[in-house]
């Protein structure tokens, strides 16, 4: 007899895993620039979502906004604040890290006239 | 007399909400019954606005009727009602851009139609 | 990269996966956490100023951040730094993007741009002061609601975009909004972020009582300065107003720079759309 | 710039900003004045044609008849009267051109968005000069101007002429 509960739970987060593998493989493998920062984004994106996921709550968890509940309930139903916290913080910074990497491609694009990895390789000689 | 003013209100935003649904059904179903990009969009309005203006302002008015969440209900009813008349402002403008587009491109049957009485030059 | 390369670098990268969520619902933590941390349960009971009351009682209020909104009280009070630097690394980021643009030769404008129907530009410039007034919301309430300076900074900087996008390029920057102003009211974003946190070290300089860099209320040791947590009755929660404020300035600016230098003329595109040729293969 | 001209996005400011954060405390209203006023200077020069049509009271009037005209019984009935069609994929479809009576853009523009937003009608083109609209329509019920303006236009049309341009010969 499967708990449905747990393997709800587990589905969850392996999906999130097998979503980060597919991120990680296409950055490793994809030939061209735009897949591989796309691949990151998700890459980012789902490691972000774990991070929050760890910071739930199952039954009944509230956001972390008090409105005026008895304090009890509020501190001993709300979810997790710090992984959110956090996870806003890695998003601001994952978004200039990607931002960065596109002007350099588009850059390069400008520059070599291509993405593809393999022959800016070549172009260099 | 507020106690059943609000009663309705939640009652009528269900109803709403609920109805919602089932034009967002219809509309699912339209878009893969209509042949061509323009009378699908068709379908894509009722999506809109039976799909979704009136869920939000059926949102709105739960909020409002109902005594979930404290004084914060105010703030996400005030957010639905906005969110629903942006939808109202913007979804038509999208749609005109969207048909405007394919018409000069010509991605649309000519051949089904029963009239056509804009007199265009050629589209390249 | 052959097929069995391929394959065999999706069969490592599967088993990679694998073994992490082996290790993850085999550890201690498992998937979910049913209770909460120590840090977290800190975090919820101290921020908002009506719990930290009740159930520290007064001698703890020292270390409420005054903001029923708990997540922004970790952002901007008890892990400020954090943000702090945050703020900085986008900055840089586009300090860094502005300086790969050098170089870039602005095409020269010929006719006006005539941009989308005129539908669509009737309801974009009805939608504009709706759009300030949300971002403007969401940022002044950031101390109450979900939200704050970053998310409100990017609900504004849907405005130049989609201005871009109906009218042109050339329309934004004819009104006014060029490259330059936008630095500069970011850099004034930027500046005024500093000055929040700085001003308890400068005031601790002048006065000679003790203080500590990015304070916001009273704290256990440094209990002689602190931003006001009410103003006129209203709940500001000190430094956090300010900050949200600031950051919504920077940000909102950035985006906007970005979004100028990452778009092209109408003008350019519409002659390389009918005439094509060299110098169009690089958009 | 003209204060005048400020005042009509300045109100849609403060009722956005209001309606948005749910509350009218003190607080609400003084930040949402100051964002107003900032925010009235800087669109007003784009937004505003003419100073004394933005402050009407009969106009407003009208406005709110025609919300309610429109999202009550104009929807209902269209949606009703196309869901049917949507669903059996029996159509007649077919582009048809309408004239307006409508001078003003915005009056246009409001028109063309009311048509679109009735499902089985939707704007195509618009033609400002000519004060034409082309529309695909999903089930064409007549081909010459007259009907076409008698079903498509006319049951908004009287409403926005009163909203935007004073109501002279409705």
């Amino acid at each position: 007899m499967i708990d449905i509960e747990v393997f709800i739970k587990t589905f969850i987060v392996l999906a999130l895993f097998g979503t980060a593998g597919v991120g990680l493989y296409g950055v490793v493998a994809k030939p061209h620039a735009t897949k591989k920062i796309i691949s990151l984004t998700i890459l980012g994106d789902t490691v972000n979502a774990l991070a929050i996921l760890l910071g739930y709550r199952y039954p009944g968890g509230i956001p972390p906004v008090y409105t005026g509940q008895p304090p009890n309930e509020f501190v001993g139903r709300a979810v997790d604040p710090l992984p959110q916290a956090l996870v806003l913080t890695a998003i601001v910074i994952g978004m200039a890290v990607n931002l960065l990497i596109i002007y350099i491609a588009l850059q390069t694009y400008r520059l070599y006239g291509t993405l593809d990895t393999r022959l800016i390789k070549k172009l260099r000689g | 007399m507020i106690e059943d003013i609000t009663a309705i209100a939640a009652w009528a935003g269900l109803a709403l909400f609920v109805g919602g649904a089932i034009w967002d059904l219809i509309a699912a179903i339209g878009m893969n019954r209509l042949p061509d990009f323009l009378s699908r969009l068709h379908a894509a309005t009722i999506g809109v606005i039976g799909g979704a203006f009136y869920p939000l302002i059926g949102i709105s008015l739960i909020l409002l009727g109902t005594d979930i969440m404290g004084e914060y209900r105010y703030i996400a009813a005030g957010s639905a009602a906005l969110t629903a008349f942006l939808i109202l402002l913007l979804a038509p403008a999208g749609s005109h851009a969207l048909a405007r587009a394919a018409r000069r491109r010509g991605l649309y049957r000519k051949d089904i139609l029963v009239t056509d009485q804009q007199e265009r030059g050629e589209t390249e | 990269m052959s097929g069995v390369r391929k394959v065999a670098s999706a069969v490592a990268l599967l088993a990679i996966v694998a073994a992490l969520s082996l290790g993850a619902a085999a550890g201690g933590m498992g998937p979910f956490f049913d209770g909460i941390r120590s840090l977290g349960a800190f975090y919820l009971s101290t921020a908002p100023p009506q719990i930290a009351e009740l159930v520290l009682g007064p001698s703890y209020r020292g270390l409420s951040s005054y903001s029923p909104e708990v997540v922004t009280s970790i952002v901007w009070d008890y892990r400020g730094l954090d943000t702090y630097f945050e703020t900085a690394v986008f900055f840089l980021a586009i300090i860094g993007a502005v300086a790969i643009y050098r170089g870039i030769e602005e095409p020269v404008l010929r006719r006006p741009a005539s941009g989308l129907s005129p539908i669509v530009r009737a309801v974009t410039k009805f939608l504009i002061p709706i759009n300030i007034a949300v971002a403007a919301s969401i940022a002044l309430h950031g101390h109450l609601t979900p939200g704050g300076g970053f998310q409100a900074g990017a609900a504004l900087a849907v405005a130049p975009i989609i201005v871009i996008v109906v009218f042109s390029r050339r329309y934004l920057l004819e009104r006014g909004v060029t490259k330059l102003k936008a630095l500069f009211f970011r850099s004034a974003g930027l500046i005024g972020i500093a000055l929040v946190v700085l001003i308890p070290v400068i005031w601790s300089v002048i006065s000679g009582e003790w203080a500590w860099v990015m304070q916001n209320q009273w704290k256990p040791g440094a209990e002689a300065f602190s931003y006001p947590a009410y103003l006129g009755g209203a709940l500001i929660s000190g430094s956090i107003w300010f900050l949200n404020l600031f950051e919504f300035l920077a940000v909102s600016f950035g985006f906007t720079i970005l979004f100028l230098l990452i778009s092209i003329d109408e003008d350019t595109v519409r002659s390389c759309m009918i005439r094509g040729g060299e110098e169009c293969d690089r958009y | 710039m003209n204060p005048a001209k400020a005042l009509g996005p300045a109100i849609l400011t403060f009722i956005a900003y209001i309606v948005f954060s749910g509350s009218v405390s003190g607080y609400d209203l003084i930040t949402g004045a100051a964002i107003a006023v900032i925010t009235g200077i800087l669109v007003s020069d784009f937004l505003v044609t003419d100073t004394r049509k933005s402050l009407d009271i009969r106009r407003l009037g009208w406005l709110i008849a025609y919300a309610f005209y429109y999202l009550t019984i104009a929807e209902l009935k269209s949606h009703l009267s196309f869901a049917p069609k949507v669903l059996s994929g029996r159509i007649r479809p077919g582009v048809v051109e309408v004239r307006t009576h409508l001078k003003t853009e915005y009056g246009m523009v409001t028109l063309a968005n009311s048509i679109t937003n009735t499902p089985g009608t939707a704007t195509v083109d618009i033609d400002p000069e000519k004060q034409v609209l082309y529309v695909h329509w999903l089930w064409v019920e007549s081909e010459d101007r007259e009907g076409v303006r008698e079903k498509i236009a006319k049951p908004f049309e009287t409403f926005i002429k009163h909203i935007f341009e004073g109501g002279e010969q409705a």
